[in-house]
C-alpha cells in the first residue's frame, strides 16, 4: 500500500509530469510538490508525495552522519 | 563517527534490558522480514509489528459492502489488489468476482477517472483504502471528478489516520518501549506530529527509511535512546521527510475529508481515527455506519487484533500456516503483502 | 469482407470456414512433410529408447510484446521443458483456442512467429486443431511436445549436497514487461522469451555432467528452487548479492512492490552442476545465446528443516518460500 | 471457505495455490509411475518405429451432459484420432485452461471422468498443465495423444473405387444431446460419447484390410465424406434411406431444421474396406462395443466431378458438399 | 387410382410445352433440392424459387439498424440465427458480434419475455422477421409482455405478407405458369387468398406440404392444371391447410400489427405487403421509414432480387460459388437456410 | 424460418402445452389453437399453428387420393 519509490523528474505538463525510474517512465500527478525537470520525487500511488532531497547513495552514506546530529 | 559494522555488532552483542520495539508500518515489517533483520539481533531486542497495514485494519462489515456492490448488476468496484483476498463475512471480493461480480484492480486512485470517462454506462465504487500516504491521492482524484464532471465514481472510504492509533497504542500497550515511525506517511504529515506522544508517553519515535540499513540505524537510535532515558522524535529519513511535512498535501485532505471516528479490526472503534469525504461533496459518498464489530465466523480463532497491536507474533497463533496460509487466509493479516502473518509466512513458511 | 478479418463461431465450425482459416493460415506457414498430410494423427518415425513429452497452455496478454509474442512463447515454453528433462525437441502440436472477434491479421502473424520459431529451433509442427469460443478476441493456445532423449535424462533427485547452481540470466525480464504493457508504464524491458537449445546443447558437447535443470517460469526462481530441493531432499543457500536482476526490472519491481526472485521468466534455467564443474558449465552458459548474464547464485547442502535459505545482502539470513497467493495474472 | 470452492486468478499464480490445486486434483486422479515424478517432461520408454501423435481441444458447453462430459470427450476425442490412423493409443497430455469461477468440485469430476476413460482405455496420463483466465467458470480443455503403430498405418489415400463405406452407429446424437441443453428439450437422447479400441482392435484381429479410417465428429459425415473423397481422388456415393439415424434424434433435427449428415458425433467411426470385406467387417463392428448401429451406407467409384453424391429416398440425385457457414457453437 | 412410381414416370418423360413453375417457400426449395427432385424431372418443367425466404428479402438498412443496436452499449439485439450473417451497408451481426457487440440468438421470439424478465436492467432489441407463419409468435410475444408489464424488448420489424408479393410477381413476372404454393404460411392465411390472384392472372395455385412426395403431386396436379387450361386453387396439404386458415391466429395479428407499405429486396416497395406494430403499441416498436435502397456496396453485382422473383437461378449469377459463397456471403440468398443461393450451394456445390 | 413440426400434445396447463416429438418434449403456446391431450399440433417459432388432422404416414397415403379428388 505504502510502497512509494524516488524517480526522477523528465517531463512537466502542468499538474502532469513525467517520472523517470531507471528507465520505466510513469505519468504521475506532481501537484502536491514544487518541482522542476531534474528533481527526484518520491511516487506513490499514481502521484508524488514529497521532493528527495538526496538520492538513495548519498542518503545511506549521510545516514551515520544524521544519527551522530541526533544521537 | 560509527559505521554499519558497528551498529550491526552493538545490536547483535546487546544484553541490556530487554527492549520491545514496534515498527508501525507493513513496509518496514516487509523490509525486516526480507533482510533477515531479526537474525542480526540480539534476543533482547525483540521487534513487533503495528497496525501500519490499512488493508489489515479494515474491518469484515467493509468488504461486505463492497462485496454487495460487486455482485449488484449495477456497480463496479474499483480496488487495489492487496485488498481483494480480504475474508467478509460472506465472501471476499475475489470470491465475489468468481461468482461473476464486477471487480477490477487499480494501481493508482486516479485510475478511476479514465475508467469511468471511458465507461459512462457503468458506475463505479472506489474501494477507497490508506493512511495519510495514500489519501492525497483519493483527494486528487476529487479534484478531477469535479473538474471534469464525472458523476459515476463514488468513494466507499476505510480510511484512516495513524497519529490515533499510535496514541491508542501507547495507552493500551505500555510494554512497547519504542517506536520506528512510518517514513512515508511521516513524509505527509511530518515528524512534529510524534513530538506530543513521545512527550505524553515518554517513549522514543524515530522516523526511518526503508533500506535494512535505514532499520538498523533506527533500532540503534531507539536502544540508546532507552538506555540513556530518552524520549525523542528523531528523523533519520531526511532525504523525504521533514518536521512539517507536506503541507499542500495535507491542504488537500483537509478541502475533501473531515476527521470522523472509525473502526480498527482488533482495536475497535477509535475517535477522531480515520478520514471522511466532507459532506459538500456527498454525491461521491457513500455512507457507512461506524460500529463495533464481532469477530466474524469466517475469521474464527483469528488473532489479527492481537498481532496489530504487538501482543503477539503472528506464529503465537494456532492458525498460522495450518488454517490460515496466504492461498486461504483467515485473517487480513495473511492477505495482504503488508500484513505481519502473510510477511512472516512467506518467510519463514 | 469485414468477415475475413475477424475470427466468428464459424470458423470453429468444422466445415468450409474452419477449412479456409486452416488452408490459408496453418497449413501455409507451418507446412511440412507430416502436417501436409493432414490426416487425423501424424506419422511419425521413432528410433527406440526414451522421449519426453509435455504440455502447457498459453494465456498471456497482451499478445504482442516486447521481444515477442503468445505464439513464440508457446513454442520456446515447451521447447524448453523438453530441454530440460535433456531432450532433443522435435515435434510440436498446436491448439489454438480463439475467441470471437480475434483479429485475423494478428493470427496470422501469431502464425508466421511460431513457424519462423519452430524452424529455428529444428522442430516441426506436425499436429493441430483450431476451437472458437465466444469472447472478445481473445487467443488460447496449447501446445505439446516430443524431444528424444540421446543420453542420460536430467533428473532432480540427481542433485547432491555440493553442487552449484547456476542461473542462465536476469530475472523478471518477461514478467516485467508483460506487467508494464497492461500498467501503461514505458520503459525497454523486453521479454527474455527464447529456445535455449544452443546453451544446453554447447553443455552437452562439453561433457559437462548436468544433474538437474529447470527452466525458471510461472512462480519464479523462488518457486523452482523450492521444488528442486524437495524433490532432491536437499537444502539450496541462495546468496542475493549475487543474483542478476537488470536495473530497470530492478526499479520496476520498486515501484509496483514485486520481488524478481518470484517473477517469471521465459528464456531463463537453472541448472544444477557439481562444484567442479561449475566455473566451466558458467563460462560456456555466458558464450552461449541468451547466457551473458548467468552467474553462480546458490549452492546446495545436506537437507536442514527448510528448503531454500537466502543470505541477504546485509548478512541477515531468511527462507525463501514458493510464492504465495495471488500471482499477476495471464503472464505466459 | 468458500475460496475453497469456486477457481481464482490464485490457482494460476504457479506457486501455492496451483501447486494444492495439482496435489488434491490432478495427482490424486492421474496418479501414475511417469506423471507422479512431476518434472517438466514425461519421460516415455518407447520401442522404435512409428507412433501416431495428434491434439485437439475441448470447449463444449454445457460440460456435463447425457452420455458424458468434457472430460470424457477430451479423452475419447484424441484417442479416437489416434485409432483411425491405426494406432493403439498409450499416452496422454492434458492442459486445463480454467475460467475464475469454475466450481471446484465440477473441476473435480471432470478429472475422475477423465481419470476413468484414460484407465478403461489403457492409456495413460503423463504429462499436464492448467492455466486461469478471468472469465465466467468455464473450461477448456487440450489433450494430445500418442500412440504406437504396430501395423500399416491407414490413409485416406489407400481408398480406392470398389470400396465399401461402413459408418459404426447412428448420428448426429452427440450434436443433439448438447443442443438439446441448450435450447431447453428434453428427451433422453444421449452423446454417443466413446473410445472405439474394441472395435478397431477386433476389425484388425479378424485381419479385415482397413484402408481409411476416421472418426466422424465436427462437421458430421458429410464433411469427413468430402475430405476422404478428396484425398483418395474418387467419388463416395451415398445412399440416403441406409444411414441410421434414431428416431428421436430425427425428430429433434426437424424441430430445428438441422441434417444429421452435418451434426457431429463423438463415438462415429467411417471405415473404408474392399467390398469384398464390407459385409464380414459389418458384422464384426455390430458385435462390437458402441457398433450395434452399424451400417454400409456408401460406395466409392471413380471420380466424377464432384467429391460425394446421394441417392435420396425416392430416387433423385444430388451432391453433399462440406459443412458451410456456422455450426452451432461449442459442441465439442 | 395415380401412384407415385406413374407420377414419378410422367414427370420424368413430359414433353409437353415448356412450363415454369415457382416454389414461393423457401422450406420447399430446401425439399427439392435436398430429395434431388430436379433430377426426377423432365428437362420442360423448371422449377424457380420465389420471395418466400424471410431473410432474403429483408433491406439492408434493416440490417444497418440492427448492426446499430448491436454495437450501442445499450442494447441487446435478439435476432435468429439466419438472420446473423446478411450483409448490412457497413457489416453483419455476426460481424457487430465479433466486434464485441450484444446480440443473442433466439429459437423463438417467446424467449425475449423470459429474457427481459431474467436481465431488467438490460434493453432489448428483437430483430423481428418473418410471414404470417411467424407474425402470430410476435402477436403472442406482445400479448406476453403487456401481460407481464414488461418494458425492456422492442421490436425491429421487417414484417412481410406474402400475398401482396405474388401479386406483384404474377403482375410483372407473366412467364411463370403456375405456382407451389407455401404449406405453412397458407395454414394460417388459408388456401382462399390465391383464389383470387388464380382468377385475375389465370395462374393454377398448388398448396403443397414438406415431403418429397408432396412436391413431386403439387407438380403433378400443376402441369395438369396448365395443360388443361385450368387456373384453380388446389389444397394437397388437407392435414394441415384449409381454406380458411386458422382465423384465431389472424385475428391476433390484426390485433398488434397493421397491414404497411414495405421495402423487398430485389422488388421495391409493395403497397400493404408489410406488417407493423400498431400505434397503440408503439411503446413496443422501433420505427423505421420505409424506403427504396440502392444496391449496397457491400453487395454489388448480387442478384439476390432476380433470384427471388424467379427470373434466374443461383448458378447465372457470376459471383455464386466465387466471391459469393455461405462463409463469405454477398447477398442474403446465400446466408439463409432457406435462401436458394445457399441451398443450391451447399447442394450443387 | 417457416420450419414447423408436428407433434403431439402430452400436456396442457392454460395457454401453454408440453408436445412431444417423437421423445423430445417442447414447452409450447397452443392458445392459437384448439386441442386436447393427445391431439396433434404443428408448431413453428414455439407456438402452435395448426391442428394436425391426420399423421404424416396417412397424409402421405390420401395425397394421392386428395390429388385426385381436385384433378
Ligand atoms: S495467522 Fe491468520 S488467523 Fe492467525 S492472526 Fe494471522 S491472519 Fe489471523
Ligand atoms: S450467389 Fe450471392 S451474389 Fe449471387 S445472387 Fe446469390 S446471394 Fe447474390
Ligand atoms: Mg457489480
Ligand atoms: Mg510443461
Ligand atoms: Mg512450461
Ligand atoms: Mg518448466
Ligand atoms: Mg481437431
Ligand atoms: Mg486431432
Ligand atoms: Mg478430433
Ligand atoms: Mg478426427
Ligand atoms: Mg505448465
Ligand atoms: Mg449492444
Amino acid at each position: 500500500m505504502c510502497v512509494a519509490v524516488p524517480g526522477k523528474v523528465i517531463e512537466l505538463n502542468g499538474k502532469m509530469g513525467k517520472v523517470d525510474f531507471n528507465g520505466n517512465i510513469v505519468e504521475v500527478n506532481v501537484s502536491l510538490v514544487d518541482v522542476e525537470v531534474g528533481s527526484y520525487v518520491l511516487v506513490h500511488a499514481g502521484y508524488a508525495v514529497e521532493v528527495v532531497k538526496r538520492e538513495l547513495a548519498e542518503e545511506l552514506s549521510n545516514l551515520f552522519a544524521d544519527l551522530e546530529d541526533v544521537l | 563517527m560509527i559505521n554499519l559494522e558497528e551498529i550491526k555488532s552493538f545490536l547483535l552483542d546487546y544484553s541490556g534490558p530487554e527492549i520491545k520495539l514496534m515498527e508501525v508500518c507493513g513496509t518496514h515489517t516487509s523490509t525486516i522480514v526480507k533482510s533477515g533483520i531479526r537474525s542480526l539481533l540480539s534476543k533482547n531486542i525483540k521487534l513487533v509489528s503495528g497496525p501500519g497495514c490499512p488493508v489489515c485494519v479494515t474491518g469484515s462489515r467493509y468488504i461486505d459492502e463492497a462485496v454487495n456492490f460487486a455482485l449488484s448488476k449495477d456497480y463496479t468496484v474499483l480496488s487495489f489488489g492487496d485488498l481483494l483476498r480480504v475474508p467478509g463475512n460472506e465472501m471476499s471480493l475475489s470470491e465475489a468476482k468468481a461468482l461473476g461480480g464486477s471487480v477490477e484492480i487499480i494501481y493508482s486512485p486516479m485510475e478511476a477517472a479514465e475508467k469511468a470517462i471511458n465507461n459512462p454506462e457503468k458506475n463505479f465504487v472506489l474501494a477507497a483504502v490508506g493512511f495519510e500516504t495514500t489519501i492525497p491521492a483519493y483527494a486528487l482524484l476529487l479534484d478531477n471528478l469535479i473538474e471534469l464532471k464525472i458523476s459515476n465514481v463514488k468513494l466507499l472510504t476505510s480510511l484512516k489516520s495513524i497519529g490515533p492509533a499510535l496514541d491508542w497504542l501507547c495507552e493500551n500497550e505500555s510494554d512497547i518501549d519504542g517506536f520506528i515511525a512510518p517514513g512515508h506517511v511521516t513524509s505527509v504529515t511530518g515528524a512534529s506530529v510524534y513530538r506530543h506522544l513521545a512527550e505524553k508517553y515518554r517513549k522514543p519515535f524515530t522516523v526511518a527509511g526503508f533500506e535494512a540499513e535505514h532499520i538498523l540505524v533506527a533500532i540503534y537510535d531507539l536502544v540508546m535512546q532507552i538506555a540513556n532515558g530518552r524520549y525523542e522524535v528523531h528523523n533519520l529519513y531526511k532525504s523525504i521527510v521533514s518536521d512539517k511535512g507536506n503541507e499542500k498535501a495535507m491542504e488537500i485532505i483537509g478541502k475533501y475529508f473531515e476527521l470522523s471516528s472509525s473502526y480498527w479490526r482488533g482495536i475497535g472503534i477509535i475517535d477522531c481515527s480515520g478520514y471522511t469525504v466532507r459532506e459538500n461533496y456527498r454525491h461521491y459518498r457513500i455512507e457507512i455506519p461506524v460500529r463495533e464489530e464481532e469477530i466474524s465466523n469466517k475469521s474464527k480463532g483469528c488473532r489479527c487484533g492481537e498481532v496489530i497491536t504487538g501482543k503477539i507474533e503472528p506464529y503465537e497463533c494456532t492458525l498460522f500456516g495450518k488454517g490460515c496460509t496466504p492461498a486461504n487466509p483467515v485473517g487480513p493479516c495473511m492477505v495482504s503483502q503488508e500484513g505481519t502473518c502473510g510477511i512472516y509466512y512467506s518467510m519463514y513458511g | 469482407m469485414g468477415n475475413s478479418q475477424k475470427i466468428t463461431m464459424a470458423h470453429g465450425s468444422g466445415g468450409s470456414a474452419t477449412r479456409k482459416l486452416i488452408q490459408d493460415l496453418f497449413h501455409k506457414y507451418f507446412q511440412n512433410d507430416v502436417l501436409d498430410k493432414m490426416e487425423d494423427a501424424a506419422v511419425l518415425d521413432i528410433p527406440s529408447g526414451k522421449i519426453a513429452y509435455t504440455t502447457d497452455s498459453f494465456v498471456v496478454t497482451p499478445i504482442f510484446f516486447q521481444g515477442g509474442d503468445i505464439g513464440k512463447l508457446a513454442v520456446c515454453g515447451t521447447l524448453n521443458d523438453l530441454l530440460v528433462m535433456g531432450a532433443e525437441p522435435k515435434y510440436l502440436s498446436v491448439g489454438f483456442i480463439l475467441e470471437e472477434g480475434m483479429d485475423i491479421r494478428d493470427l496470422e502473424e501469431i502464425i508466421k512467429s511460431m513457424a519462423l520459431t519452430a524452424e529455428e529451433s529444428g522442430v516441426k509442427i506436425v499436429a493441430g486443431d483450431t476451437k472458437v469460443i465466444e469472447g472478445s478476441g481473445g487467443i488460447y493456445i496449447n501446445t505439446s511436445g516430443i524431444g528424444l532423449i540421446n543420453h542420460k535424462p536430467f533428473h532432480t533427485s540427481n542433485v547432491k549436497p555440493g553442487d552449484a547452481v547456476i542461473v542462465s540470466g536476469s530475472l523478471g525480464n518477461h514478467h516485467a514487461c508483460i506487467l508494464s504493457h497492461r500498467m501503461n508504464i514505458k520503459n525497454t524491458i523486453s521479454s527474455d522469451c527464447a529456445y535455449l537449445g544452443e546453451m544446453v546443447q554447447n553443455l552437452i558437447k562439453a561433457n559437462i555432467e548436468i544433474k538437474a535443470m529447470r527452466d525458471v517460469t510461472r512462480g519464479g526462481l523462488a518457486t523452482v528452487l523450492n521444488e528442486i530441493a524437495e524433490s532432491s531432499n536437499t537444502t539450496i543457500n541462495l546468496k542475493e548479492g549475487s543474483i542478476p536482476v537488470d536495473p530497470e526490472v530492478k526499479s520496476f519491481c520498486d515501484i509496483l512492490g514485486l520481488d524478481p526472485l518470484y517473477m517469471a521468466n521465459e528464456g531463463k534455467i537453472v541448472c544444477f552442476v557439481s562444484r567442479e564443474d561449475a566455473e566451466k558449465a558458467l563460462s560456456i552458459i555466458k558464450n552461449s545465446r541468451f547466457g551473458e548474464k548467468a552467474a553462480i547464485i546458490a549452492e546446495v547442502s545436506e537437507r536442514e528443516n527448510v528448503a531454500v535459505t537466502v543470505t541477504t545482502r546485509i548478512g541477515g539470513k531468511r527462507i525463501l518460500n514458493v510464492l504465495q497467493g495471488e500471482g499477476l495474472p495471464r503472464i505466459c
